[in-house]
């Protein structure tokens, strides 16, 4: 095991991305993000990657999707109103499926709103933010070393499933600099897409439902098509009704097929719980430390954490949430995933605390909420 | 025919003089030519007409009229935007 | 040494406060092998704006990394002594410049220590830069989180040779000026 | 096999153009130079926006990458920076390069990496049904200009100057040979280069406006088209509303690429970077 | 009553703007929304009023913005791949509190898509497309007349709760041409913006928790500040949490507080219906076609047509929903709305008929389904 | 009260920027500008994108719009076509003007709408802590090129001469009184009217480079400065690094409102459209 | 005259096709009262494309505003043919131009009239741009929507003077094509 | 005082000459002075100097040392970026 340093969340993504294998990096600064590019300027030209600072965020993703296809490990790193910005090229990565890792360490909005100030309130902007029916995977790690191995995580899984992988921060976990001794090379797994065996078919497209292409990158040896437009198994534009309901399912289905592999959750004093906490990001550190506390006082609570976002983690949920008196969910915001919440668990007791005003929710105040609904 | 593509081809007509001391060979695709008339008004020789066809989805196609007039200078097939005339094919084909 | 731990240093515009933030939180995790989180407020980049650092220390792993129970605050300017108080036990111990900080809260519960420092950092360091060295020196002090043979270490290392003497000075000074 | 064949998708054929639609000509132009450079398609590299001019990739048998509007550059500049020893070429119509890219465009002529752009300009939105763009002549009918344009109008090649441009010429395709050899000689030049190439929308531009047969737009195009030398001994306000073709700029600077390979120079050399 | 004309959706935006009161309109072409612009550009000059193309949708929305705040009532029309990259200054104006419309005509996505097919694709994008918790108010007509009225309404919402208001057609009832007697200006109220009766405060976003600023426009003769950065009263920038906090739960409770006002949904043969159809645009057009065949079959068939699909019509939904054996979602998509019924309506039997192919659902797939379900 | 003290927004203040910040001095040179020509503060709106140059309006006591990053000049169009016989003056930062602003930059130049666009020309992101932007100048260190800056730069002044700006000039911070001319003089020119301000940060452009107090930053730009009589007897080679200073380009175009004002007539008198 | 009726004009390209389908439907709305629909496709602008419009005619209000039981189906050309024969009902009328629809679905249950449509239209109007026109009048006649009267009315009622001769001759052509 | 600081005032009272024939003020506001040296060193006739100042919140404040020298000619006032000094104050004070 290495020895422990100390770094800022942010500065654990640089180290993710390096370790996943990224190699190529474009963006334009923003806080409280900058530290992410800032990091990969300094690191990328001594692994012979490329780090490159846009005019824009379009461009920044515009540039990263060029360089997926042309096989690089791409990253590139934003916060809310640059994330909005990205939404267009968000979806074409989707729809011609080229992996990317894009991080958005989520400040208060909406607009240019609280910018040094945490928030949690692009979650839902995460699933639903660009036009258009689209898969969408979202990583929510909160410790320093689930920061680390979600980022490693959300390249290996752009990879395999030929998508753009979102990866959640908030300004809490982004900048509280925390000793951790990074992982080694053993301890997580590397997975690169996969490519044709042989370069014969120009049917790159042409897989059975659930599963993503398995293409070759720009300048392999067989010169391919990829399109924004909707597309055939060739790449290339088609309107034809079965054609395009096929890949449009077959999209969908990636996610959906593959969502128990993805979805990752954690539970902390969950099993006998009587009250389940559900929060992430610096909300679940927040809630594990009311969890401590609660449990000290005799008061029955847990904490269900998800480090996958989206794919929602329904069934883990479920599952959780049985036998629970009650579900609080812990977000910075002022309401988002708890409309998930309640999708899933139904008529359960569900309530929250919810609240973005510039300052974290503090373990005390969840600790307070917790007792109040307790009654204890 | 409208009247511009009758003028067309009237000019192209027009332009044709004694014909060429080497012989070259014009081709048109039917099935790629949408009679445009971009080439016929630009040979220099008038070795093209336009026709009518009512197999061609716009109705009209070029047709080589005076290939005994071609000298060979390219100028159609480099107008052509659909690849639909060839000037000389056999002559160019390559190897791969 | 308590199992926890919650230093605030507060200031306007200062770099040199947040790297002595980062000083603190590694030399209690190298030093006395703890966890320790530190988390500078990011403010605007605009220079002259309030700034604080929190640093946290705890034996355990430390769940929440923002500073709720502040032991020992500490503030250079009024502007950030008022942004930042909040989150201070009543038993804290708060240190401030006495010279730039003059209006505190009627009835403040925390024990109080009001310290000419700047005056005293450029009539004994000379160098104004080394402000955030000297409030180190009473940090140390009053927490006892480090011996001063250890922040001397910590602080010696982390910076050029020639600025070890001034260095060593201002933490003497840090150490003298609080009993 | 013709000798430009092997860079035609034949498979996608026939073109999807209009009729006399010189984009067509543009394409054929470009093919027929890269048959004349004998590149291998696999090391090319065909990117669009989109448009009618954006539908040019599909047809390429290179590697081809239709992308959003107005952002072609911004894909070909990762791809390029990714795999820099490969050969780039873009092709943006006048509103997907000049109005929605023109922040891309100003951007990739001031980086100079070696990329090739080629600019379909027919002075309109064709494929959305012909709204004005930011080329479209003064006076003309479009579907957003009802009452006749008056937007003032972008000079192509004097803001690809300015900007940084290495490369900068403008042809039309009633020249068809000039317009090859401008390509061939932005293909051999090391920076970005640009090629205007002035082309005729008949159906979204000449219809509204009493050219709605590509001959006699053609012919419009003709008669305003100056070759440089000409050029220089007339006004500017003759000049407003012509033409101007030839090679405009023609300069050395380092190239973008060539730049972040010193970057990595130095930082693998260990050398300081700022804290 | 004004004789019958045919106009296509698209031009019923047109007609609906010019009588709310419309005279700025700034935009970006984009299939299918064209028309809209090119109808604007056609009238609005005959009014004095002022027709821009800009050089993007950003560009097009930032013009809306400042046309607003200058005392206009504004315009934009976009589809979706527009309607992505709008998001960022879409919050700017949710945040600032400035009225505004904006249509989007939905097609094919995701990315460039299917530009000329319909789709209701991004109507999720709506509600959570820009970053930041936000209000939202977004209005789903399906007739004609429903198009002009709802064009209208939209430009009094945006006026009466100084926020933006999104209108999303689809491809097919923006280019369906169907006669229409336009309504007359009796037919509809026109609501403008309230200024304050002095102008002798620049607190101009104080206001009661849940109402909407009542201040000037720009050279109304008091120097104002208006900011994308979260402000105080004053509209000046501010980072205390207390003001934060008010100004953030003010904003979103103003949708909330009148939303009683504010939605409006319609229902048809929905009292004794034992299926219970939810649909809206052209697709609550062919299941009302539908409804009225199963009808004839003697299949009691009904449907629920939300005008405003956001804020979500919960109660109305909770209230027709009762005492039906089964509900059916008919959506142009891969499931969107079903998501928010599924919430709303917890444990009841909810199933989908959610298709985007390029192709719209038709009257006898729905009926199929409808029979498939009823077991008729 | 102080003769310009009327257009100060005293409430808001101190002002917000790093001591010796060249912002300031910017704001008081269009403050002074703003009380020589009297104008009613109410008839005029101060509109900025994001950036340490972005907070100016605040101080303003005029109507004052802070917009997103890069898109002040929108905002501004919108509110001047709205109410063409307002005042609107914007400010930007170099990378809210020529990065991420780029083409909202061009095209209001082309438009020629009447709006006052100031840059801050700082060469660097101020506040977001000092990445490179668009006119940092080569061999610098910033937080995004900590091997030294060798991105190539943009000139704002040719490119806005490219695009039509009909008045363009440069001043620096140095020379307060010919920026209060300049600007003075873009107020009073009717059209799309461009002022680069090179300014000072010290704290994220000078802290990395040796330049870290405003007074050796301050001198660091007087020295570069060259007045552009002088330019003129000096070769692009010794340009390249230089702030030429001056009026660039004072010229006669017609006004985009003056324009549409003629659509809208011909509208009203029932011109015919297309169908 | 039916209830409802559906027609659908397929063609390559064509600007004029829509125009009649307008055409048809201001006829039914003008002149019979009834409700109708109008929905040309909408392809990409590039010419050429293959191109239809739907027109939706029924005595009560149209819910759904797209064809989706066609009685009659008109096509120009045999792309555009493929590409929208479906939604037919199987009594409808298919009406193809036979020099250019020649590929017919086999066992294709509709009743159907091969016209040389656009050769009859040069030899007999001359103008190849009144084949839309004389595609009308054909409609008209099999349909019953309108006679030949309301037909005239309409259409030189929406033309400029000058192409009314030309209209009212292609009108009689396609009058005269189907028996 | 860094040496920069001593410098400035150094070279400020260098340049003083003899007091200005034409009396003029000028005034610092201290809580708007950031002691940036800006008026200081721009100063032609090196009226003014920067002192310390714990009062400040930069620690330093520009105090006028010779204001008999001070010929108004507004380049202080012109350069300060804080509106901290003002020239003739009650001269320019004009009606609302
Ligand atoms: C973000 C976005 N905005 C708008 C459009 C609609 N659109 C497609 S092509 C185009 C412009 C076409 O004009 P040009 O770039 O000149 O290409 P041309 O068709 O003339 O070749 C527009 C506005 C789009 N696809 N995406
Ligand atoms: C869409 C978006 N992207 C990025 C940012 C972050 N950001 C704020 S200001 C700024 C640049 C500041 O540089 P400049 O425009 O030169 O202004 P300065 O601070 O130097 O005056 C950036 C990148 C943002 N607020 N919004
Ligand atoms: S090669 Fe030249 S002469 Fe021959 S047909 Fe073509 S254009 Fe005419
Ligand atoms: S130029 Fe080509 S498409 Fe046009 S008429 Fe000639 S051969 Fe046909
Ligand atoms: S619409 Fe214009 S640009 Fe597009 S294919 Fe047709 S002629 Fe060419
Ligand atoms: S960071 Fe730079 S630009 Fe921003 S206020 Fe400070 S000195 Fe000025
Ligand atoms: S007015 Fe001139 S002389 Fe007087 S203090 Fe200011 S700068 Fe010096
Ligand atoms: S210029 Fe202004 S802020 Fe700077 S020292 Fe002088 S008075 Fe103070
Ligand atoms: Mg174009
Ligand atoms: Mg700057």
């Amino acid at each position: 095991m290495s020895s422990k340093e100390i770094y800022s969340g942010n500065e654990l993504v640089v180290k993710g991305a390096i370790a996943a294998g990224c190699r190529f990096f474009a963006g334009y600064p923003i806080t409280p993000s900058s530290e992410v590019a800032e990091g990969m300027a300094k690191t990328l030209p001594k692994h012979g990657g490329v780090f490159v600072q846009m005019e824009d965020e379009i461009a920044s993703i515009g540039a990263i999707i060029g360089a997926s296809l042309s096989g690089k490990k791409v990253l590139t790193a934003t916060s809310g109103p640059g994330f909005s910005l990205k939404q267009e090229n968000l979806g074409a990565a989707m729809m011609a499926e080229v992996p990317l890792v894009i991080l958005n360490v989520m400040r208060g909005g909406p607009s240019t709103g609280l910018p040094t100030r945490p928030a949690q309130s692009d979650v839902m902007q995460a699933r639903w933010g660009t036009h258009g029916d689209h898969p969408v995977i979202v990583l929510t790690p909160a410790f320093p070393k689930e920061i680390f191995l979600s980022t490693v995580e959300a390249f290996n899984l752009s990879e395999r499933f030929m998508t753009p992988v979102i990866l959640l921060l908030d300004e809490v976990i982004a900048h509280a600099h925390e000793p951790l001794a990074v992982p080694e090379p053993t301890e997580y797994e590397v997975v690169n897409r996969k490519y044709p065996e042989k370069l014969d078919s120009l049917e790159i497209y042409k897989r059975e439902m659930g599963e993503p292409p398995i293409r070759p990158d720009f300048f392999m040896g067989l010169p391919i098509h990829i399109d924004s437009l909707e597309h055939s198994d060739y790449g290339t534009p088609t309107t034809h009704p079965e054609v395009v309901e096929l890949h449009q399912r077959r999209r969908l289905a990636k996610v959906e097929k593959y969502k128990d592999e993805i979805i990752k959750v954690k539970t902390y004093e969950e099993e006998d719980a009587e009250i389940l906490i559900f929060a992430y990001g610096s909300m679940a550190r927040a809630s594990l430390d009311a969890v401590r506390e609660l449990r000290k006082m005799g008061i029955k609570a847990g904490l269900f954490q998800p480090l996958t976002l989206w794919p929602f983690p329904e069934k883990a949920l479920e599952k959780a949430a049985q036998g629970k008196k009650k579900i609080l969910v812990v977000e910075m915001n002022w309401g988002q995933m708890i409309y998930e919440v309640e999708r899933v668990l139904k008529d359960r007791n569900i309530e929250g605390l919810l609240r973005m005003n510039g300052y974290a929710i503090t373990p005390v105040e969840i600790i307070n909420r917790v007792k109040e609904l307790t009654h204890a | 025919m409208e009247p511009l593509e009758q003028r067309t081809n009237d000019e192209a007509r027009g332009r044709r003089k004694k014909p060429s001391p080497k012989s070259h060979t014009v081709k048109v695709n039917e099935s790629l030519c949408k009679g445009c008339l971009k080439c016929i008004s630009t040979c220099p020789m008038g070795v093209l007409v336009v026709e009518e066809s009512s197999s061609s989805i716009f109705g009209l196609v070029a047709r080589v009229e005076a290939q005994e007039c071609c000298i060979g200078c390219m100028t159609c097939e480099l107008n052509c935007p659909d690849f639909a005339v060839v000037v000389d094919y056999e002559a160019r084909e390559v190897k791969e | 040494m308590p199992n926890r731990y919650e230093v605030r240093l507060a200031a306007v515009g200062g770099q040199g406060l947040i790297t002595a933030g980062a000083l603190l939180a590694k030399g209690v995790i190298e030093k006395k092998g703890m966890y320790a989180t530190q988390s500078p407020t990011y403010t605007s980049q605009v220079r002259g704006g309030p700034t604080k650092v929190d640093i946290l220390m705890d034996k355990e792993e430390i769940l929440f990394p923002q500073a709720t129970a502040i032991d020992l605050y500490f503030a250079t300017a009024q502007k950030s002594f008022d942004l930042y108080y909040h989150h201070i036990k009543s038993d804290a111990v708060i240190i401030v410049d006495s010279d730039l900080v003059t209006k505190l809260p009627p009835g403040m519960p925390q024990k109080l220590y009001g310290i000419p420092l700047t005056k005293e950092t450029v009539a004994h360091v000379g160098n104004i830069v080394t402000v955030s060295v000297v409030a180190l020196g009473i940090v140390a002090k009053v927490s006892k989180l480090l011996s001063k043979e250890e922040l001397q270490n910590i602080v010696v290392s982390s910076f050029p040779k020639s600025a070890e003497e001034l260095n060593l000075k201002a933490i003497d000074l840090g150490y003298s000026l609080i009993s | 096999m013709l000798d430009y064949e092997k860079y035609l998708r034949t498979r996608t054929f026939p073109l999807p153009w209009c009729p006399g639609c010189g984009i067509g000509t543009i394409f054929k132009a470009t093919v027929m130079v890269f048959a004349k450079l004998g590149w291998n398609p696999d090391d090319l590299l065909v990117v669009s926006g989109i448009g009618c001019s954006g539908r040019l990739p599909t047809y390429f048998n290179t590697n081809t990458l239709h992308t959003t509007h107005g952002r072609a550059l911004t894909f070909a500049t990762g791809a390029k920076l990714a795999q820099p020893e490969k050969k780039v070429v873009v092709f943006s119509g006048d509103g997907d390069a000049l109005a929605i890219g023109g922040n891309h465009f100003i951007h990739a002529c001031r980086r100079n990496l070696d990329i090739k752009y080629i600019i379909v300009n027919n002075c309109i939105y064709g494929m959305t049904g012909g709204q004005v763009s930011p080329t479209t002549p003064g006076g003309f009918v479009t579907t957003t200009t009802p009452y006749g344009n008056s937007e003032p109008h972008f000079n192509t090649v004097e803001m690809a100057k300015a900007a940084g441009a290495t490369y900068v010429a403008r042809e039309t395709v009633n020249r068809p040979r000039q317009l090859q050899t401008v390509i061939e000689n932005a293909f051999l030049h090391k920076g970005f280069s640009v090629v205007e190439a002035i082309s005729n929308c008949h159906i979204n531009l000449g219809r509204r406006n009493k050219l709605r047969h590509p001959i006699p737009m053609l012919k419009w195009i003709e008669e305003l088209t100056v070759p440089l030398a000409k050029a220089k001994d007339m006004t500017p306000e003759e000049l407003e509303k012509r033409f101007v073709v030839g090679e405009f700029v023609k300069r050395d600077r380092p190239e973008y690429y060539d730049i972040y390979r010193e970057t990595m120079k130095k930082a693998q050399e260990g050398g300081k970077h700022a804290e």
